[in-house]
């Protein structure tokens, strides 16, 4: 791809990119959030038109112009989206083959793409029936059949907008493995992560891209973490996990005692859970994806529809929350994992998004003042270093990271005694992740309780006071910073039972 | 060899629960048609159930039922139209224009009905799907255009009478044993279909269902096939009209189940956005819903006319609301993505039961009001407060 | 042979006719089909005529259709199959029962036209006043007001066939008065549904393109009427400009003795409904019906029991409409100051 | 203090860039309107633009912008009401039977038609809100219920005469100093809110636009406020109806600005479920949104019962078709979460515009449909067009 340039209404996103991918190497892609990578993609995928875009594009010696997706896909181009392109009411079947000749055939022959989807499913290493509703899937179950979809396709050039964004280690091992395969057969990878280690260890070229420009393309060898990050965020960045140890308070925040669920088909959903979380103190949440940590959570916030048993005492009082009003109500936030659709309301500004669940706090006399409301936001989002056109731009033309970003402003405008974050950092660039690691130490320092479900190891061990890992919705473990270990960490998620005893002793 | 097992064990438990599952949710939905029936069979001292009465509501149900099928497409894409009702009237108006003042046969003037009705359907689906005009606005408009044009072509005048081999349309019936021969010729495929399956399935390692579940469907389907056609043929036999409709439920449940176009639909409505990044041309099949929407909007004219043996300017007034029920109570969700043809069809069907349940009893009118805008609210409440 | 009821009715109504040679008591059935009830005038129908029916030992199925052609035919289908003795319908549209009709033949049951005809298929009496004339005597009554000047059209709903006549009727009076030029007709316009806000727009926007230059309004039925006079009243015209009816709503007979309205057509309901109950139950029991003369429906001549229509104008409501006690004197004259009331009859 | 100052600096650009993308949305609207009254100034030879039409167009429109502003806060939170009409034709059936029949006093029978309203409204959202049936089938059901109750209580009757005091809701005028005195008043209003807002934003230390923008805006609004009531004064003065509709739209305008409630919906229509996390009861907001609806449909009713001077039985049939048109023109998405009180005025008054237009002109009644129709699709595709 040679001189992109791309505009969208008031953003430059792409001036003058170039970059080129050798045959069958797997090529990363880095730069921070909203640097353009995702729209660089999408122009080599044919989203947006070859009309629509200046520059050209040049595979295999050959000059193409794609005026639809459908031309780039026949071209042997297949791309997996940042934002998951699954149709939920669907089948798993139906989602692989969507665009796939076997769909496109005049009369279907269901039982073939069945026996089809279910020797994709085997080979990716997914034990789901391929009539499963994608809806009824969890999000990383989705994003895996995304990733089987693209590979679905006879495809020459296979592009991943950060795959694992979704995804635990187990499951990220299984792609890693894939991709080399793919390698060897001579597939050629674009790979776009903010995971840096998955970079490292899988890419052959990184090229860095910082606000739309191409800043270098370099072979892996040349290249070490320190480096890219230096490269992407333009200056240096020592630590990844700015972890200050604070004196922490002897009081509880929260306290959950023998706390189980029972959702309406009469299944537990977490069972016999107790633990505390003191003032100012960092909690890490580990498991493994399905482990059960977003519906604790979750109930615990409010947003539950079945049976609960156990106690709940948030700052020594016993509370029953029913719903998430009444959460907010006792100063508890959280931070969906999915912020599409838990998160943000699409069609309203960033202000309005991030007064949405403390209004009360931009009120005078009952009414909201437009201007004290722009000055709390913009209070906020400075801190945050939110990169936004306006306050008043849509949220859905913000990159990824810029939004989860807005989801945090709306939360911490709530002023939390509680703050949940339920992986906090997914899909968001380094530069940025620092800055809400910082955000996280401020608050933990200003006293409020707070709790990090994450899946990414290395930022459970890096930010957290203490670790508590889940398996099957119970509590499998718990460890102080000090002697958590990944490995640890690993055997209670997988097999906590076991050790369950040495928690209980504890 | 193991790996394969076990994952075929998972796969068999999942099946069972989900085509029970589906299976409940239809239930419910035929549950409440026949809850509606036996009500209606009780208040009218069984005249409701009797063949007559069948037959008569078969014929009184077929023109919604016509329009209900395009209009699950349409909603299932995510869309709506409003015109539909007018459209009927309009390609209802020019086929009687055609034939009495013009003399056409009548395979002519069918023809040139669909042939119109599917025409609008271009001239809708190009504002809906290449010039991003919201539909209920366009149909909303189309509405008013061809009453418009309805109303300027047949000068307020009804058109009537038309030629007897065109009044046969909405009007006969199927000599009684052609009627049992298709019924039986449907049993027997229906049979030969469920073997052909199982064997292919088998073939690919495919999960085959147990025998008893596979073949009980078939005898339950194969019973009701031939019970409605007994009851039918007590009368005058099967009615022409519900033949059609018949007809078409085959083919466009064959539509949405066996070729991309129909399973495309069911993508652009579900997510329209993924649809476009799996390289669906959102905007041709988008047009062509709207296509077949006008086409059926002819055919159904054809049959109103021929049913009344006349055309009127107000013809079909209103058949849209209908419609849009009959594929609300039967399932389709307006949000799109979701809906069955043949979940409209019940839908289609309680809704005529209604009118003719409580026309049988006489009901007086402010309550026949009162009482079908009630069963609306609780048909599909029923339906709702069960899936969950 | 195996098990078919089909035209099983028809033997049972042979039945029932031999029976009712023996026996006066029997209980006839009969359906009663009107068009829609959202005009005041059907309701009265429908209530003479079920009084009548029920007093002459008949029991009567009513339903009403909403003003769709198909539903009609679908509700006379279902009173078919609830085995009545005779049919009595007042059709939606004169042209589009035919099928409707013919079932009914089919299974041996008399059909009587009730007010407007049914055409070209075989029916046993036609019992109405003439729509055409109805127009006529519109257009009549406007000009005793208004002998010439600027006239304004106001036409009943444009998808309603009997709207259609009473224009007809109308322009048989005015068009020769146009031709020589005593008359301009200023406007031509539809309302709706027959709706009164409708109309009233209308009335309003010609007002303002004519410059309040207007005469008179040949206004097709009382709910039009009404929105007309409303709009003629925002502009102080109530009463000055001539104003025709018909149905002879009670708002409308209040208009015209208030000095509003010029006239209403009053079709006496009563009658009709009573003469049709008779001709009916006549019917069910077999009998033939003689008309006073006949009209011809394109396939036969059929028996015509025709009703005169009264002009009711501000001179002879007592004689009409009260006399006949289609509305009474304290309601008819609820708004005028009891000083000015003619004597009470 | 750089950082701040940097944020401030592209905050003002955008602002600048986004009131002038916003109001181009608005003028393309204004613009068609422009158009459209232009077309018919013209081609009525002036008639069109003269004070008394304005005055009649302003009646004319005023019961169907009542039941648009209701309509607006029911599509933004993502949902429809078909039964507006039958509600409009009901509660105005009973405000005059009340009046007529029982002689209760005017203001007691608009209380109680708004009661009713409400009451209705209450029926309908706790249906959708509480029981989850789509508001389509909810509202298609209050269609049939509202019309049947309204047949049934007037006995098919057309109710008239009401008290003067009734009437003069409908069809009085604001005396010409009253009406130059509210004129005036909102010009201050306007110059006074201005410099607070101004003075507000300053002691935040947020950016304030150019004084040029602002009073050039505030110069723009006074004098179409003052032009208008000159006009209107011309003739007989402010209708009634339309001070009503202006006073509703500034209450209304105010909460969907300015309060938590205003705010919620749009949340609610935009993304249900990230709103039910950020602690908004759906249930109970969606509840207020149908009882609104409710009252302001009683409200429509007395009005249209009083413009009538009487009541009958099919008042404010299809209404609702009318009203959601105002909304989709106006801007209002049917997809929920997006649209504007403002923008639905200016879609009612374009339709009303349309109606009128055509009938000074004297259009045959066949082309009036077709025309509309197609002037219903243009302005919206017009407006999509202009927005991209
Ligand atoms: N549809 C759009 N309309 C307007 N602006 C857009 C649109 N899509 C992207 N942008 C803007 O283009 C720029 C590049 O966005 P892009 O999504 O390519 O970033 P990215 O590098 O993929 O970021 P991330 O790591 O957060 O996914 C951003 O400033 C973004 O706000
Ligand atoms: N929408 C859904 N439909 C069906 N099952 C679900 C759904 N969401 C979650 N589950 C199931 O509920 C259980 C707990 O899931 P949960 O999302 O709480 O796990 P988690 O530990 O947060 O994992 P993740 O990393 O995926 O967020 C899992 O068994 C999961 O499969
Ligand atoms: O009496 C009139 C009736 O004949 C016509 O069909 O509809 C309008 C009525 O006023
Ligand atoms: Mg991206
Ligand atoms: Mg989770």
């Amino acid at each position: 791809m040679k001189g992109i340039t791309k505009e969208f209404p008031g953003v430059l996103a792409l001036d003058n990119v170039s970059i080129s991918v050798r045959k069958g190497e797997i090529h990363a892609l880095c730069g921070e959030n909203g640097a353009g990578k995702s729209t660089l993609m999408k122009i080599l995928s044919g989203v947006y038109a070859h009309n629509e875009y200046s520059g050209k594009i040049v595979i295999n010696g050959e000059n193409v112009e794609f005026k639809s997706i459908k031309e780039s896909q026949d071209a042997g181009v297949s791309i997996i989206y940042q934002e998951l392109a699954l149709v939920e009411d669907m089948t798993i079947a139906e989602n692989l083959f969507l665009s796939h000749d076997l769909i496109r055939k005049k009369i279907i022959n269901w039982n073939k793409i069945y026996a089809e989807a279910k020797k994709w499913l085997q080979y990716i290493g997914l034990d789901l029936d391929p009539q499963t509703r994608v809806g009824d899937l969890t999000v990383g179950k989705q994003q895996l059949i995304e990733i089987t979809k693209a590979l679905t396709q006879k495809t020459e050039i296979l592009i991943l907008d950060e795959p694992t964004a979704a995804l635990t280690e187990s499951d990220v091992e299984v792609l890693m493995n894939l991709l080399n395969e793919l390698r060897e057969k001579g597939v050629t990878c674009i790979y776009i992560s903010h995971k840096l280690n998955e970079v490292m260890s899988l890419a052959d070229t990184v090229t860095i891209l910082r606000d739309g420009k191409t800043i270098s393309s370099d072979p892996i060898e040349q290249l070490n973490e320190d480096k890219i990050i230096t490269k992407m965020v333009g200056r240096e960045l020592t630590e990844l996990f700015p972890y200050e140890a604070r004196p922490i308070s002897t009081e509880n925040v929260l306290e959950v005692k023998a706390y189980t669920t029972t959702d309406n088909s009469g299944s537990k959903v977490s069972d016999n859970v107790s633990f505390s979380l003191k003032k100012g103190e960092i909690v890490g949440i580990s498991g493994l994806m399905g482990a059960g940590r977003t519906e604790l959570f979750m109930s615990l916030f409010g947003k539950f529809d079945g049976k609960r048993d156990g106690s709940v005492i948030v700052d020594g009082e016993d509370v029953n929350i029913k719903s998430p009003a009444e959460a907010i109500q006792k100063g508890i936030a959280y931070v969906s994992e999915d912020r599409k659709r838990f998160g943000l309301v699409f069609g309203m500004n960033i202000t309005q998004n991030t007064t949405l669940a403390a209004l009360n706090k931009v009120m005078k006399v009952n009414l909201i003042d437009a201007a004290l409301e722009l000055r709390r936001t913009m209070d906020l989002t400075e801190k945050m270093m939110l990169k936004a056109p306006s306050l008043e731009a849509r949220v859905e033309q913000l990159s990824g990271g810029n939004q989860q970003k807005v989801v945090l402003s709306k939360w911490l405008l709530t002023n939390p005694k509680i703050l949940i974050l339920d992986e906090p950092t997914r899909g968001i660039d380094v530069g940025a992740k620092y800055e809400i690691y910082k955000i996280i130490n401020e608050l933990a320092a200003q006293g409020v309780g707070i709790v990090i479900i994450s899946s990414e190891l290395p930022e459970v061990l890096g930010m957290s006071d203490r670790i508590l890992v889940m398996a099957e919705g119970r509590i499998t473990g718990e460890f102080s910073r000090d002697e958590a270990t990944q490995e640890k960490i690993m055997l209670c998620a997988t097999g906590g039972d076991n050790l369950e005893q040495s928690v209980g002793n504890r | 060899m193991n790996n394969q097992s076990v994952i075929d064990k998972t796969d068999e438990q999942e099946k069972k629960g989900l085509s029970f599952k589906f299976d409940l949710q239809a239930y419910t939905l035929i549950i409440a048609l026949v809850l509606i029936a036996l009500l209606f069979g009780i208040m009218t001292g069984g005249e409701f159930l009797s063949s007559r009465n069948l037959s008569n509501l078969s014929a009184q149900m077929a023109v919604i039922s016509v329009i209900s099928i395009g209009m699950t497409f349409i909603i299932v894409a995510g869309h709506i139209d409003l015109s539909v009702g007018s459209l009927v009237g309009l390609t209802g108006g020019i086929a009687a224009i055609l034939q009495v003042w013009h003399g056409w046969s009548t395979f002519a003037v069918i023809v040139a009905a669909v042939a119109i009705g599917a025409l609008f359907g271009v001239w809708q689906g190009w504002w809906v799907a290449y010039r991003a005009v919201p539909a209920f606005i366009v149909t909303l408009g189309g509405m008013l255009i061809f009453r418009g044009i309805l109303i300027g072509l047949s000068k307020g005048q009804t058109i009537a009478p038309l030629n007897d081999s065109f009044k046969y349309i909405g009007n006969s019936y199927l000599p009684h044993v052609i009627g049992y021969g298709l019924a039986f010729l449907s049993v027997a495929l229906l049979i030969f279909g469920t073997i052909r399956n199982r064997a292919n399935r088998d073939s690919m390692g495919l999960m085959i269902q147990s025998w008893v579940i596979d073949y009980g469907k078939v005898s339950v389907y194969s019973l009701f096939i031939l019970l409605a056609t007994y009851m039918l043929n007590r009368y005058y036999g099967i009615p022409t009209p519900i033949l059609i409709v018949v007809f078409l439920a085959i083919i466009f449940v064959f539509i949405s189940n066996k070729t991309s176009f129909g399973r495309y639909i069911y993508a652009i409505g579900g997510n329209a956005e993924a649809a476009a990044l799996s390289g669906i041309n959102i905007k041709r099949n988008t047009l062509w819903v709207f296509i077949i929407m006008g086409g059926l909007a002819g055919l159904a004219g054809v049959l109103l006319t021929s049913r009344l043996n006349a055309a009127t300017v107000n013809a079909g007034n209103m058949y849209e609301l209908d419609a849009i029920a009959a594929c609300v109570i039967g399932g389709t969700s307006l949000m799109g993505g979701r809906g069955k043809i043949i979940g409209t069809l019940i839908g289609a069907l309680i809704m005529a039961s209604i009118d003719n349940g409580m026309s049988m009893m006489n009901v007086e009118t402010f309550w026949q009001y009162i009482v079908k805008g009630l069963i609306l609210i609780l048909a599909v409440w029923i339906d709702i407060a069960n899936k969950k | 042979a195996c098990g078919q009821d089909a035209g099983t009715d028809v033997d049972n109504q042979e039945d029932k006719v031999e029976a009712s040679d023996d026996t006066d008591e029997k209980e006839f059935k009969i359906g009663l089909s009107i068009p829609d009830l959202t005009l005041e005038r059907w309701q009265h129908d429908r209530d003479h005529f079920v009084q009548t029916a029920e007093e002459l030992g008949a029991t009567v199925l009513v339903q009403s259709a909403n003003s769709d052609e198909a539903n009609q035919l679908s509700q006379i289908q279902n009173m078919i199959s609830q085995g009545i003795d005779a049919l009595v319908i007042i059709a939606i549209n004169s042209d589009a029962l035919i099928p409707a009709v013919e079932q009914a033949k089919a299974e041996g049951i008399p059909v009587l036209a009730y007010d407007r005809l049914i055409n070209n298929v075989e029916i046993d009496a036609y019992v109405s006043f003439d729509n055409i004339k109805v127009g006529e005597m519109q257009a009549e009554g406007v000009l005793a007001e208004k002998s010439s000047g600027k006239f304004f059209m106001l036409g009943g709903s444009p998808t309603d066939f009997t709207a259609k006549l009473v224009r007809e009727g109308q322009m048989n009076i005015v068009q020769p008065l146009v031709d020589s030029g005593e008359i301009e007709v200023i406007g031509d316009q539809w309302a709706k549904n027959w709706d009164a806000s409708e109309a009233m727009a209308i009335i309003e926007n010609t007002l303002t393109v004519n410059k309040d230059d207007i005469d008179a309004i040949v206004a097709s039925n009382d709910s039009t009427a009404g929105g007309a006079i409303q709009a003629l009243a925002g502009q102080g015209l109530a009463g000055k400009v001539a104003v025709s009816g018909q149905d002879a709503d009670l708002a409308a007979v209040q208009r015209i003795v208030e000095g509003t309205q010029s006239m209403t057509v009053y079709k006496p309901i009563k009658e009709l409904a009573v003469q049709s109950a008779n001709a009916a139950v006549a019917l069910a029991k077999g009998e033939k019906v003689e008309g006073d003369g006949s009209i011809n429906n394109g396939v036969m001549d059929v028996p015509f029991l025709k009703l005169d229509i009264v002009l009711v104008n501000a001179d002879n409501v007592i004689e009409t409409v009260i006399k006949d006690g289609f509305h009474t004197y304290d309601d008819v004259y609820k708004n005028v100051p009891e000083d000015e009331r003619p004597p009470r009859p």
